[in-house]
């Protein structure tokens, strides 16, 4: 295996001129994005090809730092610290020639608040958009909101002309039956303009000549045919058979492969995502359970039996091959309040099996696990391998693998007891891990909570923090927060997922956490 | 008829190997046939008449085989000979007519692109001229309106006049000899008949040389010059057609005559002949027929069969009935 | 030429082994052998508990670490060896192997005798009673068609989801997918008797059974089904092997046996997941396994064909 | 007759409604469209609001019915997951799909039927017994295994045809075609191998059984008497008489290489509307499926139709009176 490591790459960075050839990447990964109307979907390669044609006020660099990109520099008004104040790039065109304004960014922002955006609730204590003048923005929230910037990175900006000529103001309502201009036409500000695009099937995309970097940036690729490619075995076979020269989630048992290919490397980095397995500990009783009138789960004793039982170091060694990160709270290491203390967990299957005849399951019970296989890396194979850890302890647990579309309703609609989950941490903060997963499942919160935790205590903590502008404080809360939620084993954290990359060694990038390439980074040997 | 017959086999021995041992269906029979001459050979089902049919005009099915004897057409032997070779004798020197006019045409042909696939197979004609002999062929057997009938499907005729059409389809390339086997069997009565009449008129006019296969000595009366009776595969009488009926020498036939009704034997009572033909792979020692036989002597139990050549040439019975004797019940 | 001159009364072995069915068995090599491969993968289905060396079915005695192991070597971490190496939950491929060939000749012989039931019965009726019993029936046909056999697994799948009790849901997977293969696949039989049936009809045997005031049913099952049998036998040759099959592609798409109870085919679908990582084993074992199992059903499919069939002979 | 084809196309009307009604019986079992089009940052609010707008609140007969009513003006609304009108999106995806139903059905056939009718003039053959066996090879596997052999063969060790999509097309306006560029008609091969394989075993081996009942009938010996060529014989004679069944079947597979089309485009991402379909059962996208069931429908019962029709032309008894039936 020969992984490159990020010292050898910036090396050859620096060391190789900048070639102004044409350069072409094809690029492969599992599916297509969805719409190319950038407010329709909150979904990872929707925002990715839609990060090459189009782009937000602020990005995350290839590292996930934040950079400046339609915004030259933002802070909190010093006069009222709900409000956020936004410099804009000058000398910006749209790929149609028009230039880029403060009235752009106030249209784009209050298009992805209207009901139908899918990007909505990142906007949420968004009150009011304004042009101070052609180039500053102000936004205002419905207190001081410190995470705001962060909220953006995957905003995108249209020209508000464009859209207002083509009848795309409003967001893609499939109700309604008409699809917008938005969905499969393209006018942004990026490094790169839509040439064609068949979705599913091709979309290719050639370099913007007017882009506002073209001496910021590589901007060495300068072409891109992106093609999805569901199946991993014909994904791989095409990296493998030279037809691709870049492709995002290789299978982690073909890495070995890919890299020991002559003229492929594999690259990898941890990825935003943890995965775990939540519990229904607050119904009296379980439906898919073979304990009667009683609920095994409601016991901490047994959520923590179950937590030390399974060997996270095995499942990262053989279903992973060493591609994961073994878990022990349900926040990725990139996530302000993340602690390495907190992230471990020790395999005791005896101590586990005492807890349980502690808990009075010495005999151990039976349980529905359910399972997405067509979701996570290696789902189905995960959820197998903890059946056979969980029936160490003596608990039987009846695996019941599943496609996501019937998985993620019995989350939502608390149908399930015991189940698989990945979650990603947009925000880079515990707060956001804990509006979804912690706080009790309401309307405004804990919509993905289906454990039937619930904590007023900790509800109000919770809430407080959104509102805390002191940042000592503010992470002081969240610490104590990840005590209670460690404390009682709310969930059973797995690993933090690893990305892999392949690509012709021609491709010099980086992974990023995001698993979002963004073309304008890449170097071509 | 000091010609040279059309058809002439000599020894015939046809063999069927099967796992309980080798089954002679055909055994040392031999007979001529003449031009314009029809020859009737009657037996019971599984005597070894249509394994003769088949065998002459090379048709057997594996795994049967000749194994021994000469077939002569025109003199010309034709067994041993190339598949190909053979194949071009059949339809142009030989043709066949099969029991079942139902089954014996191809459904998804009009009758008359089967009569010119088979005229231009064998003679060097063109389509108008296969066409015009194909109608010709039609008339010949009597299908009204034959110009018109011809681009019609089999199941558009009736079933006597399907058999006019295989008889057309038997003689359109004017073959020397045909071998008819059992066909009038699958028609009713009153068309069999005219089959019979056709069958004779066409024999008489053309000079071919007929051989009738069938169980029906009706028809063999109605029909042939001459007469072969075969039983368990051999043959046991062979002789003009009127000295047969009226004379039978070999019990078995005179056996067969009393079970048949036939107008000229007039209102006698029918017999049966008692027992049933043995099974190939089971023949009794001695003459086949010796079991059913109620003259059957010691001789007829121990030697070996009795044949035409070693007998009076006309009956294979060491002991033939003389005109007096009358086979009783 | 049927049967032997009986010269000794003989045991029924002996007239067994003597009759006609035998007798072309025993020349027939392809017959023997494949006859041979089918009896021994059979019989260690059925014989797995006590030939396997593991129970991959029982999570308990899986060691994860166990993983990955090639055939017949010792594994990194624990030293275990297995005959065919292990799959990358730890599982024992020959054990798993065993396993997963009782289910899915369960799951393939029942299915297709489902269909054959189904088909056979529903074409039957409209070939013989005709009219509207028969454009419903091919009209359902057409209907169910249009299904693939994806999506019936799947509605049967939520279905039988939603009324069994979770401890039975394991052994549901199998019952369901009988259900849904065979429901696939029933036209074809019904198609086939149902043409057969029309010829068989205008046949004078059935005419003759008719006028002799035999009722439909007795003709359907005494005259007609005998005679559409050969095509029928056809179908549930090739429909056997097919269902095997057609049971890994289900799981390919998601919806087969359990992963933790596996068959054949979900042994397949996820052993080709690590064909190019080299763990050939995990596939190449199962794989070559369904392929002899439903290369030897076939040829003696054929071979049984040709024997049956008086005229072929 | 033209009654017979009234008949059969109200019939067939009657079909396309009972399709409907199944399928919308049946796509709540395949899972909930919501979760897949809100994003992870979605509120229980968002859910009911899109459940009511989209009308998945309502009986799946209320659905079905809100359905027919656009299906009938020839709206089948907009995709779920790609927001742009499904009837766009299918007539986009069918070239690719017929492309290589049709290549792949006509190998079937032509191989099919040649090697068919091999083995049955060979019966006793050596190299009909082998060709016997070996295409039991091809079907003792699943499509998707054969697939992805074929592209670590063909693709990744030797790298002659390429492991997915359609290479080039052109375009004709209506239609996109792989057939008039090299790399279009190399990206054929692997999935039309794939998909027509199985059938062309079933074909073949349908047409050698056939054919020898065929080669048994009184015709065919009276043809022989008759002093016809083997060759007039088997390929004039028999194989007319052959094909009139097998013309069911095929039909019949027909049909079946456009569901098994799932699979292969799977397997090599093809852009036709099997992977459109999968596609859309694994987001729940409604309008998708249940216009795809609508067309496979109409597809499986214009060829029965046609079948039907082709009785009508290839046996000359069927056209007098089509109650006798047989053939």
């Amino acid at each position: 295996m020969k992984f490159q490591t990020g010292i050898l790459t910036a090396a050859l960075l620096a060391s190789t001129a900048i070639g102004a050839s044409a350069e072409t990447l094809r690029w492969a990964r599992a599916g297509d994005s969805l719409t190319l109307d950038p407010h329709a979907q909150n979904e990872g390669p929707t925002h990715t090809l839609a990060h090459q044609i189009y782009e937000p006020l602020i990005i995350r660099d290839m590292t996930g730092a934040p950079q400046a990109t339609l915004a030259t520099s933002w802070a909190p008004s010093a006069d009222d610290p709900s409000v956020w104040v936004f410099e804009l790039r000058e000398g910006v065109k749209y790929h149609d020639g028009a230039d880029f304004t403060a009235e752009d960014v106030v249209f784009s922002i209050n298009r992805a608040k209207s009901e139908n955006s899918n990007m909505k609730e990142l906007l949420s204590s968004v009150i009011e958009v304004r042009a101070v003048d052609d180039y500053t923005v102000e936004m205002v929230t419905d207190g001081p909101n410190p995470i705001l910037p962060a909220n953006l990175t995957n905003l995108f900006m249209m020209d508000k002309g464009w859209a207002e000529a083509n009848d795309a103001v409003d967001v893609q309502d499939v109700e309604g039956g008409e699809q917008t201009f938005a969905a499969t036409n393209a006018n942004g500000t990026g490094a790169y303009r839509l040439v064609s695009r068949e979705p599913d099937v091709r979309t290719v995309l050639t370099q913007n000549e007017d882009y506002w970097g073209m001496d910021q940036f590589p901007m060495e690729v300068t072409e891109i045919i992106y093609t999805p490619i569901q199946n991993a075995a014909t994904r791989v076979a095409a990296l493998l058979s030279g037809e691709v020269d870049f492709i995002q989630d290789v299978p982690v048992q073909d890495l070995g492969r890919v890299a020991d290919t002559e003229g492929l490397v594999v690259k990898t980095a941890p990825q935003n995502r943890v995965i775990f397995f939540g519990m229904n500990m607050g119904a009296d009783d379980l439906a898919n359970d073979d304990v009667e009138g009683a609920n095994p789960l409601a016991d901490a004793r047994v959520r923590e039996a179950m937590n030390i039982a399974i060997n996270r170091e095995a499942i990262q060694q053989v279903v992973m091959r060493g591609q994961s990160q073994p878990a022990g709270m349900i926040a990725p290491p990139f996530v302000n309040g993340w602690t390495a203390e907190m992230d471990a967990v020790e395999t005791d299957v005896e101590a586990a099996k005492a807890l349980m005849a502690d808990a009075g399951y010495g005999d151990g019970f039976s349980i529905q696990l359910d399972c997405p296989n067509d979701r996570y890396i290696n789902d189905e194979a995960i959820c197998q391998a903890a059946v056979g850890m969980m029936a160490q302890i003596g608990i039987t647990v009846n695996l019941d693998a599943k496609p996501k579309a019937q998985h993620f309703p019995l989350i939502t609609n608390a149908e399930t007891d015991f189940y698989m989950l990945g979650w990603g941490v947009p925000t880079y903060d515990s707060e956001y891990i804990f509006n979804f997963l912690v706080h009790t499942r309401g309307d405004e919160r804990g919509s993905w909570n289906n454990t039937g935790y619930s904590n007023p205590e900790l509800d109000e903590m919770i809430v407080s923090l959104a509102s805390e502008t002191d940042l000592d404080a503010r992470n002081e809360a969240i610490a104590s927060i990840w005590n209670v939620v460690q404390e009682e084993t709310l969930y059973l954290p797995i690993h933090h997922q690893v990305l892999n990359w392949g690509m012709t060694d021609a491709v010099g990038i980086e992974v990023s956490p995001e698993d979002d390439p963004k073309f304008k980074f890449f170097e071509m040997n | 008829m000091t010609d040279t017959p059309v058809l002439s086999v000599r020894d015939l021995v046809v063999e069927i190997p099967t796992r309980h041992g080798v089954l002679r269906p055909v055994d040392n029979v031999s007979y001529d046939i003449h031009a314009g001459e029809i020859l009737g050979v009657v037996g019971e089902s599984g005597a070894g008449k249509s394994m003769t049919g088949n065998a002459v005009i090379g048709l057997l099915d594996r795994p049967a085989r000749i194994v021994s004897g000469e077939i002569l057409l025109s003199g010309q032997p034709i067994q041993g000979l190339k598949r190909d070779a053979i194949r071009k004798l059949r339809g142009k020197k030989m043709g066949m007519i099969f029991q079942d006019p139902l089954t014996s045409l191809n459904p998804l042909l009009t009758v008359g692109d089967q009569l010119t696939e088979t005229i231009l197979e064998h003679l060097k004609v063109g389509q108008t001229e296969a066409r015009k002999r194909a109608i010709a062929a039609l008339e010949e057997v009597g299908i009204p309106a034959a110009a018109q009938r011809i681009n019609s499907y089999p199941h558009e005729f009736s079933g006597g006049m399907r058999q006019r059409v295989v008889i057309a389809l038997a003689l359109c390339a004017e073959p020397d000899l045909v071998i008819a086997d059992e066909p009038t069997t699958a028609l009713d009565v009153s068309v069999q008949a005219q089959i019979v009449a056709l069958l004779k008129r066409l024999c008489r006019e053309r000079g071919v040389a007929v051989m009738l296969v069938t169980h029906d000595m009706g028809v063999i009366a109605e029909a042939a010059d001459r007469v072969a009776v075969m039983y368990a595969g051999r043959l046991a009488e062979l002789g003009p057609v009127r000295e047969v009926l009226t004379q039978a020498r070999h019990p078995y036939t005179a056996g067969l005559m009393a079970s048949t009704p036939l107008a000229s034997q007039g209102r006698k009572r029918l017999r049966q002949i008692p027992g049933s033909m043995p099974r190939l792979g089971a023949l009794p020692t001695g003459c086949a027929f010796h079991p059913r036989c109620e003259f059957a002597q010691d001789k007829c139990r121990q030697e070996p069969g009795p044949t035409l050549d070693r007998c009076d040439g006309r009956a294979a019975c060491w002991f033939p009935l003389t005109a007096k004797q009358e086979v009783s019940a | 030429m049927s049967d032997t001159p009986a010269p000794a009364p003989q045991s029924r072995l002996r007239r067994a082994w003597n009759s006609d069915f035998a007798w072309s068995f025993r020349h027939a090599p392809v017959a023997i052998i494949s006859s041979f491969v089918v009896l021994v993968l059979i019989l260690a289905a059925v014989l797995a508990p006590l030939i396997a060396p593991h129970d991959p079915f029982n999570p308990a005695t899986l060691n994860l670490m166990n993983g990955f192991t090639p055939p017949g070597q010792a594994n990194a971490f624990t030293g275990d060896t297995f005959l065919l190496g292990t799959d990358d939950q730890g599982r024992d491929v020959f054990s798993t192997i065993l396993y997963g060939m009782r289910i899915s000749l369960f799951v393939g012989f029942a299915a297709v005798m489902l269909a054959m039931v189904i088909g056979v019965t529903l074409g039957l009726l409209a070939g013989y009673l005709g009219g509207w019993v028969e454009s419903i029936i091919m009209r359902v046909a057409d209907v169910q068609l249009t299904f693939p056999a994806i999506l019936v697994a799947m509605l049967i799948f939520g279905i039988a989801k939603g009324i069994t009790p979770p401890e039975y849901r394991d052994q549901m997977a199998i019952w369901v997918l009988i259900l849904a293969i065979g429901l696939s696949d029933w036209v074809q039989f019904a198609r086939v008797v149902r043409g057969a049936t029309l010829v068989e009809k205008s046949k004078e045997y059935v005419q003759a059974a008719r006028l002799i005031g035999r009722s439909p049913f007795a003709i359907m099952l005494r005259h007609i089904l005998p005679n559409v049998l050969n095509p029928v036998l056809v179908i549930a040759t090739i429909s056997l092997a097919l269902a095997i099959i057609a049971e890994a592609t289900l799981s390919f798409l998601g919806v087969g046996a359990p992963p933790t109870k596996p068959s054949l085919g979900t042994l397949i679908r996820i052993g080709q997941e690590f064909m190019f990582s080299g763990e050939w084993w995990i596939l190449f074992f199962p794989a070559l396994a369904l392929l002899a199992l439903a290369l030897s059903i076939n040829l003696l499919g054929d071979w049984l064909r040709d024997a049956l069939n008086p005229r072929l002979r | 007759m033209l009654a017979y084809i009234i008949r059969r196309v109200a019939q067939s009307i009657l079909v396309l409604f009972v399709v409907g009604l199944v399928a919308f019986s049946m796509f709540r079992f395949v899972g909930d469209p919501i979760d897949n089009m809100l994003g992870q940052e979605r509120t229980q609010a968002d859910i009911e609001r899109l459940r009511e707008q989209l009308g998945l609140d309502q009986p799946f007969v209320v659905q079905y019915w809100r359905f027919l009513e656009q299906a009938v003006q020839g709206n089948f609304g907009l995709s779920y997951r790609q927001g742009r009108p499904v009837s766009e999106i299918l007539i986009e995806r069918l070239p690719a799909t017929l492309e290589l139903a049709f290549v792949s059905g006509l190998m079937a056939l032509a191989g099919g039927i040649a090697l068919g009718i091999f083995t049955a003039i060979r019966r006793r053959g050596l190299s009909a017994n082998i060709i016997m066996t070996a295409s039991l090879i091809g079907v003792s596997l699943p499509t998707f295994l054969i697939g992805i052999l074929l592209i670590y063969l063909f693709s990744v060790e030797l790298g002659w045809l390429p492991s997915f999509g359609r290479g080039e097309v052109t375009d004709l306006g209506w239609w996109t075609t792989g057939f008039l560029t090299e790399s279009g008609l190399k990206a054929l091969i692997l999935p039309a191998i794939t998909l027509g394989l199985y059938q062309m075993t079933l074909i073949m081996r349908l047409v050698r059984t056939e054919m020898l009942e065929v080669l048994r009938m009184d015709y065919i010996r009276f043809a022989r008497a008759r002093g016809i060529r083997e060759r007039a014989i088997n390929f004039r004679h028999a194989l007319k008489n052959t094909l009139v069944p097998v013309i069911t079947i095929t039909g019949l597979q027909l049909g079946s290489i456009i569901a098994f089309a799932i699979i292969t485009e799977t397997v090599f991402q093809w852009p036709g509307v099997g992977l459109l379909f999968i596609n859309a059962i694994q987001f729940v996208d409604i309008p998708v499926m249940a216009a795809y069931l609508m067309l496979i429908s109409v597809m499986f019962v214009g060829i029965n139709l046609i079948v039907d029709m082709l009785y009508f032309a290839i046996d000359p008894r069927l056209r007098a009176d089509r109650t006798q039936g047989g053939h």
